[in-house]
């Protein structure tokens, strides 16, 4: 363990790196390379879709107008929206604009709240309608071929169940960088976490952008 | 009987076991050859260029040779892809049955082989087979992945659940051969195993004239074909012609619903059977309905071997 | 890497045009297009996806070594699609 | 480059400041963000489980000497292999030389002090304790019975054992994986000390740099293969569930474009070990550097491009095996490259046998065994007649126990004095690493003759006709088992009794050897300046020209 024995200002400059450039280009090449791993992570699942939607379209477009586009788009909105508010709340961090920079956060917060919300009513609604086929619920498809419209809705709440992880995950990361920015923080050379957490919730963003068409949009409406 | 003696390589069996072992060899021989120059030339350096010789030269060169990387760089290439094509003219034939080779149903679950001739004999973990006749075996899983394994044919293939895989032999040798389940499959997975024995063909055709009255899997396909009232739609007397008629679909190009177009095989046959809104023939609707849980697979065996016997080869 | 500071003009410009290529992409999906509407629906995507990637994430103004994970990425996820796609696209051959 | 080759014993002893005199509480181990304590760290757990490992591998061969089922009973059996798959795997092979000897010696080659991310370091270390406490979990509640392949449906809907809580703890760990991968691939970028440029690395970075790759890339597909098991048993979501027209096949493609790669997670480490090694052993720069190098990345690329050759007999288009086969062979050409270069290394060298020497010798002849009989496994038809037979097990072991087993071992005893500041008894640690060569050789080489002959893997009961060369390989094992506990042993025993260590006991090139053994908590004294190419051992021994490193 390092002992310091003189008591020094908090530096935004941890002890192993040599200067502050080192540093925040270390924090950055590390969330793009896990960035890499959720491409990887979300390309199976966009894998496993493609299979099946090739070998029964018909049955994969039946079971999407199943879903709401208007909520769907609704939703698609309201997340580029805190898209912005995120890129916006990064640039507030960095020029030391305190309010701007706790307001953009909470922004960012509600909007990604009300995308959970969204979903889950969109969840609740299929679940009533029995299209929810997990755990043994029941499946009431009408249409023409069952087993590949159960697959798209197998396909539905993983994806999108996973892609709500996601968004969870960095509700909660961004709650803990409010509570810092409340005290104080995250200012100047401190806005690192901010710029990072930032390059994650836009990437959630763009998985989202490729999973609307490809759940909502498929064939002509 | 099976030969239990203690040896170093499996008994050739099948026309395709002396071509696989002949490549085997070719592998063989190379992989001495080179971990004998390897070793050698270890065991030549370490001795030579020990640090308590202090008689040998050690001015030191480059470092590298260029010509020397790319040699061993271009070398190991050329071996290869000659391994890759022999490989792959060898594994393109034995999945590839001959015309006209006998066709043999087996349905493998955990764990047992279940197997039918032609003519409708069946049997469970004995396969017979005539010699020096092309057979082919068409196979499907009613639970979990197995692998058909022969080692004296040299043919492995895996057994999948909800699709039709197939593999052929032609043996060469009369007797009693390993038949293994190869793929782990759970408890049993080590007991899930047969045997294949070959029989000269005349021995072979009393053998399938032996047991109860047989009834082959297309005359059992067309009973079922009646039961569950296929005809009133594939029928071309059917009216009005509700479903594409199935003289002469197995094996013929069907034109799909937009454009595509898709050849008639077993597969296609099946998941129409399962899945009717899968692939829709161009000029009907989707109206049938699933005959999914209605038949077992041994049934649908029987009604894709009746389509098949609708339509000239 | 702290970039220069963000033009916020750019962040707007950026989000207005990502609105109203949703606004493009739901408009198409109302009209039949044959295989052409997943082909469209695709492309919007995918260039919604290089204007978040590009502006909101800075790819423009990082360093090559940035560009050169996101290249990676992209390229892995290919491998896996291309040679597994290569199995399922071929599979009836035989 | 200074290099102190005097036995230090003296000067090392007074200044009490290295790492592991930094602290002496539970706490300060637990806490720590030290890359050289989270590499001991490491060192524990996984030698704990390559034990639990190695005795589920024990009981396996005691109950293969006969052909009944004689032993324990087969399910049982099965539990075992599959305990003994997955442990060995994945919580041993993957992180065995990353883990600890990369964690430990990447920041001193690169003269850091310490990786880019310690706390996510740390967090590394107990992201796969919790994942093993899963996987021990699953195994004390009753063992998971499906091999180490999860293969679909058989994990996803009949196996009725652990499969949940197993699957559970290899996900967790794989972050351990990711994160570790992601700080190698920083810290080699970002960290490196000031003249240390790419082409002054040792390759140990090189190829610890190809095994980051592999580990960011591939683990996530591992996850995401894993997951949708998971979610097949839990919530009922059947994304390979024939019944639903899932295809099983999935679970395979997904599975091996991680496993495969996963593979060479294994290896590449290894022959960094051994590129480290026979320079050092050889008093001379290895040659075609640059070669040993690329052809790192080589294999880390190939190794995502060849899944598909698990997958010859699985049902998968046979023209989809063929690019499979075909792209299988463009990794025998970096492997080659490497097999060629170290044995040329030797010529001119100045050789000397001490224990890393032999190990490393050792995985060159392994390896080149392993990897020719890759050419067997590649080539269609005959993978067709050995796939998911003994000849499968032999290759594989060839590799990752004839490979990387005696890579990482190599690696521990060439860094022990770095890392514990003691050596090792050289006599009793020479004997065992012949001792180890000679039991694997007895273990696994009749494996592959069985193989041939047609003896299917996981088989509790066979044809007794095999029992000769099960005997012979469950012989084997028991040679190599003792071999492992030799090491294990002498090992513990030198951290008390052995020699102190100089700083540089082998006289070795390379930042590491530069600081104090062990070293002190922040690595250096002072950031160290580089100014000569890797393995400079002409200007080293010119320096003292006692010549031989004895």
């Amino acid at each position: 363990m390092r002992i310091e024995t003189a008591p020094r200002a908090p530096s935004p400059l941890a002890h192993h790196f040599d200067d502050i450039q080192q540093q925040h280009e270390a924090g950055e090449l590390g969330m793009w390379l896990f960035l890499c791993t959720e491409i990887m992570f979300f390309g199976g699942l966009f894998l496993a879709y493609t299979i099946y939607r090739t070998q029964d379209e018909a049955a994969f477009a039946a079971a999407s107008h199943e879903l709401d586009l208007f909520w769907g788009t609704v939703n698609t909105a309201v997340l580029l929206t805190s898209s912005l508010t995120m890129a916006l709340a990064a640039h507030a961090a960095e020029s030391f604009q305190r309010k701007q920079l706790l307001a953009l956060l909470a922004a960012t917060m509600v909007l990604g709240c009300v995308f959970i919300g969204i979903k889950g009513m969109e969840y609740h609604h299929k679940y009533i309608h029995g299209l929810m086929p997990l755990m043994g619920l029941p499946f009431e498809w009408h249409g023409a071929s069952s087993g590949h419209a159960e697959m798209f809705f197998d396909l539905y709440f993983l994806m999108t169940g996973v892609h709500a992880l996601h968004m969870l995950i960095g509700l909660g990361v961004l709650l803990a960088l409010l509570v810092k920015a409340n005290r104080g923080g995250l200012q100047g050379d401190f806005a690192a976490p901010v710029r990072i957490t930032g390059l994650y919730w836009h990437f959630v963003d763009i998985v989202w952008v490729f999973l609307f068409p490809l759940l909502y949009l498929i064939g002509a409406r | 009987m099976i030969d239990d003696g203690f040896r170093l390589l499996p008994e050739q069996a099948s026309t395709h076991a002396p071509r696989v072992d002949l490549l085997y060899f070719f592998l063989l021989g190379l992989a001495v050859f080179f971990t004998v120059l390897i070793a050698a030339l270890i065991i030549y350096f370490s001795i030579k260029y020990r640090s308590s010789n202090r008689r040998v030269d050690r001015t030191p060169g480059s470092g590298h040779a260029l010509v020397l990387e790319i040699a061993w760089m271009v070398i190991p290439f050329l071996i290869s892809m000659t391994i890759f094509g022999w490989g792959a003219t060898l594994y393109f034939s034995a999945f590839r049955p001959p015309a006209g080779a006998m066709e043999v149903r087996v349905v493998a679950k955990q764990w047992m082989w279940k197997f039918q001739h032609p003519n409708g004999r069946r049997e469970i973990n004995t396969l017979h087979a005539p010699l020096g006749q092309p057979v082919k075996l068409t196979m499907i899983s009613e639970d979990v992945i197995h692998s058909l394994f022969v080692p004296a044919f040299r043919v492995k293939r895996d057994v999948l659940p909800g699709s039709y895989a197939t593999c052929w032999f032609e043996a060469t040798r009369t007797g009693k051969f390993h038949l293994f389940c190869a793929e782990y499959c759970g408890t049993n997975h080590s007991r899930m195993t047969g045997c294949v024995v070959v029989m000269e063909p005349a021995e072979y055709e009393a053998w399938l004239g032996g047991g109860l009255a047989n009834e082959s899997p297309a005359v059992a396909g067309k009973r079922l074909f009646e039961e569950l009232r296929c005809a009133s739609c594939h029928m071309p007397e059917a009216d009005p012609v509700r479903g594409p008629p199935l003289q002469n679909v197995y094996g013929h190009e069907v034109i799909l619903k937009g454009g595509p177009t898709v050849t008639a095989d077993e597969n296609y046959l099946r998941e129409s059977i399962l899945r009717p809104g899968a692939k829709i023939v161009q000029g009907y609707e989707p109206i049938m309905p699933s005959f999914d849980g209605q038949v077992d697979e041994e049934q649908l065996i029987q009604l894709i071997s009746y389509i098949k016997s609708l339509a000239t080869p | 890497m702290p970039h220069k500071p963000a033009d916020v003009r750019v962040y707007g410009i950026v989000f207005v045009a990502l609105l109203l290529l949703l606004a493009l992409t739901v408009a198409t999906a109302e009209h039949d297009l044959g295989r052409w509407n997943f082909g469209v629906a695709a492309v919007i995507a995918a260039v919604k996806a290089f204007l978040i990637a590009l502006y909101f994430m800075h790819v423009r103004d990082s360093t090559p070594l940035i560009k050169l994970v996101v290249a990676a990425g992209l390229l892995w996820l290919c491998i896996l699609f291309s040679l597994s796609l290569a199995d399922y696209w071929t599979r009836a051959w035989l | 480059m200074p290099s102190p080759s005097t036995a230090g014993a003296v000067s090392n002893r007074t200044p009490k400041r290295d790492y592991l005199s930094a602290g002496y509480t539970v706490r300060s181990w637990l806490l720590t963000t030290d890359h050289k304590r989270i590499a001991i760290l490491y060192l524990l757990s996984i030698t704990l489980f390559f034990v639990i490992g190695g005795l589920a591998a024990t009981v396996v061969r005691l109950d293969l000497m006969t052909p009944q089922a004689d032993l324990v009973e087969t399910e049982t059996f099965n539990k075992l292999f599959t305990a003994h798959g997955v442990i060995m795997v994945f919580f041993f092979l993957i992180p065995s030389i990353p883990a600890v000897l990369g964690n430990f010696i990447v920041p001193l080659m690169l003269g850091a002090r310490d990786l880019a991310f310690p706390r996510l370091n740390l967090l590394s270390w107990y992201v796969y304790v919790l994942g093993g406490l899963f996987t021990v979990y699953a195994l004390l509640a009753g063992g998971v019975d499906t091999g180490w392949t999860f293969y679909a449906p058989y994990s996803s809907t009949y196996s009725n054992t652990y499969v949940m809580a197993t699957a559970v703890g290899i996900f967790i760990t794989g972050f351990s994986s990711i994160l570790t991968g992601l700080n190698f691939i920083v810290t080699i970028h970002k960290m490196r000390a000031p003249g240390l440029t790419w082409f002054r690395l040792p390759l140990f970075i090189w190829s610890i740099y190809a095994t980051s790759i592999i580990m960011v890339l591939g683990t996530p597909v591992l996850a995401i293969s894993l997951f949708l098991v998971g979610m097949e048993r839990l919530l009922g979501i059947g994304i390979f569930d024939p019944r639903l027209g899932g295809d099983p096949i999935l679970f395979q493609h997904l599975f091996w474009f991680y496993s495969h790669p996963a593979v060479y997670i294994m290896i590449l480490p290894s022959m960094g070990v051994v590129s480290e090694i026979i320079p050092c052993f050889c008093r001379k720069r290895p040659f075609g550097y640059s070669f040993i190098g690329f052809s790192s990345f080589a294999i880390a690329v190939f190794s995502f491009l060849v899944w598909g050759h698990h997958l010859f007999v699985s049902g998968q288009s046979i023209y989809a095996g063929m690019v499979f086969s075909i792209l299988s062979y463009l990794v025998a050409i970096p492997s080659a490259v490497k097999v060629f270069n170290w044995t040329a290394s030797l010529h001119k060298g100045s050789i000397s046998f001490e224990t890393p020497m032999l190990y490393a010798l050792g995985f060159v002849g392994l390896f080149t065994m392993g990897g020719l009989t890759g050419l067997f496994v590649a080539a269609l038809a005959v993978d067709v007649h050995v796939h998911d037979t003994y000849f499968i097990v032999a290759h594989f072991h060839y590799i990752m126990v004839g490979g990387a087993v005696m890579g990482y071992l190599g690696g521990i005893h060439f860094w022990w004095p770095k890392m514990t500041g003691r050596l090792y008894p050289e006599g009793w640690a020479r004997f065992s690493a012949i001792l180890i060569f000679v039991g694997f050789n007895l273990t696994f080489f009749p494996q592959y003759i069985l193989g041939y002959l047609g003896m299917p893997r996981r088989y509790h009961v066979y044809p007794e006709e095999f029992q000769v060369l099960n005997v012979m390989s469950s012989a084997g094992a028991s040679i190599l088992g003792l071999g492992y506990f030799f090491p294990l042993t002498y090992l513990i025993w030198s951290l008390m009794y052995g020699k102190i260590a100089s700083p540089n006991p082998w006289r070795a090139a390379g930042l590491e050897w530069q600081t104090t053994s062990p070293p002190p908590t922040d690595n250096f004294a002072e950031t160290p300046v580089v100014v000569d190419e890797a393995y400079d051992y002409q200007h080293i021994d010119g320096v003292s020209p006692a010549g031989g490193a004895t």
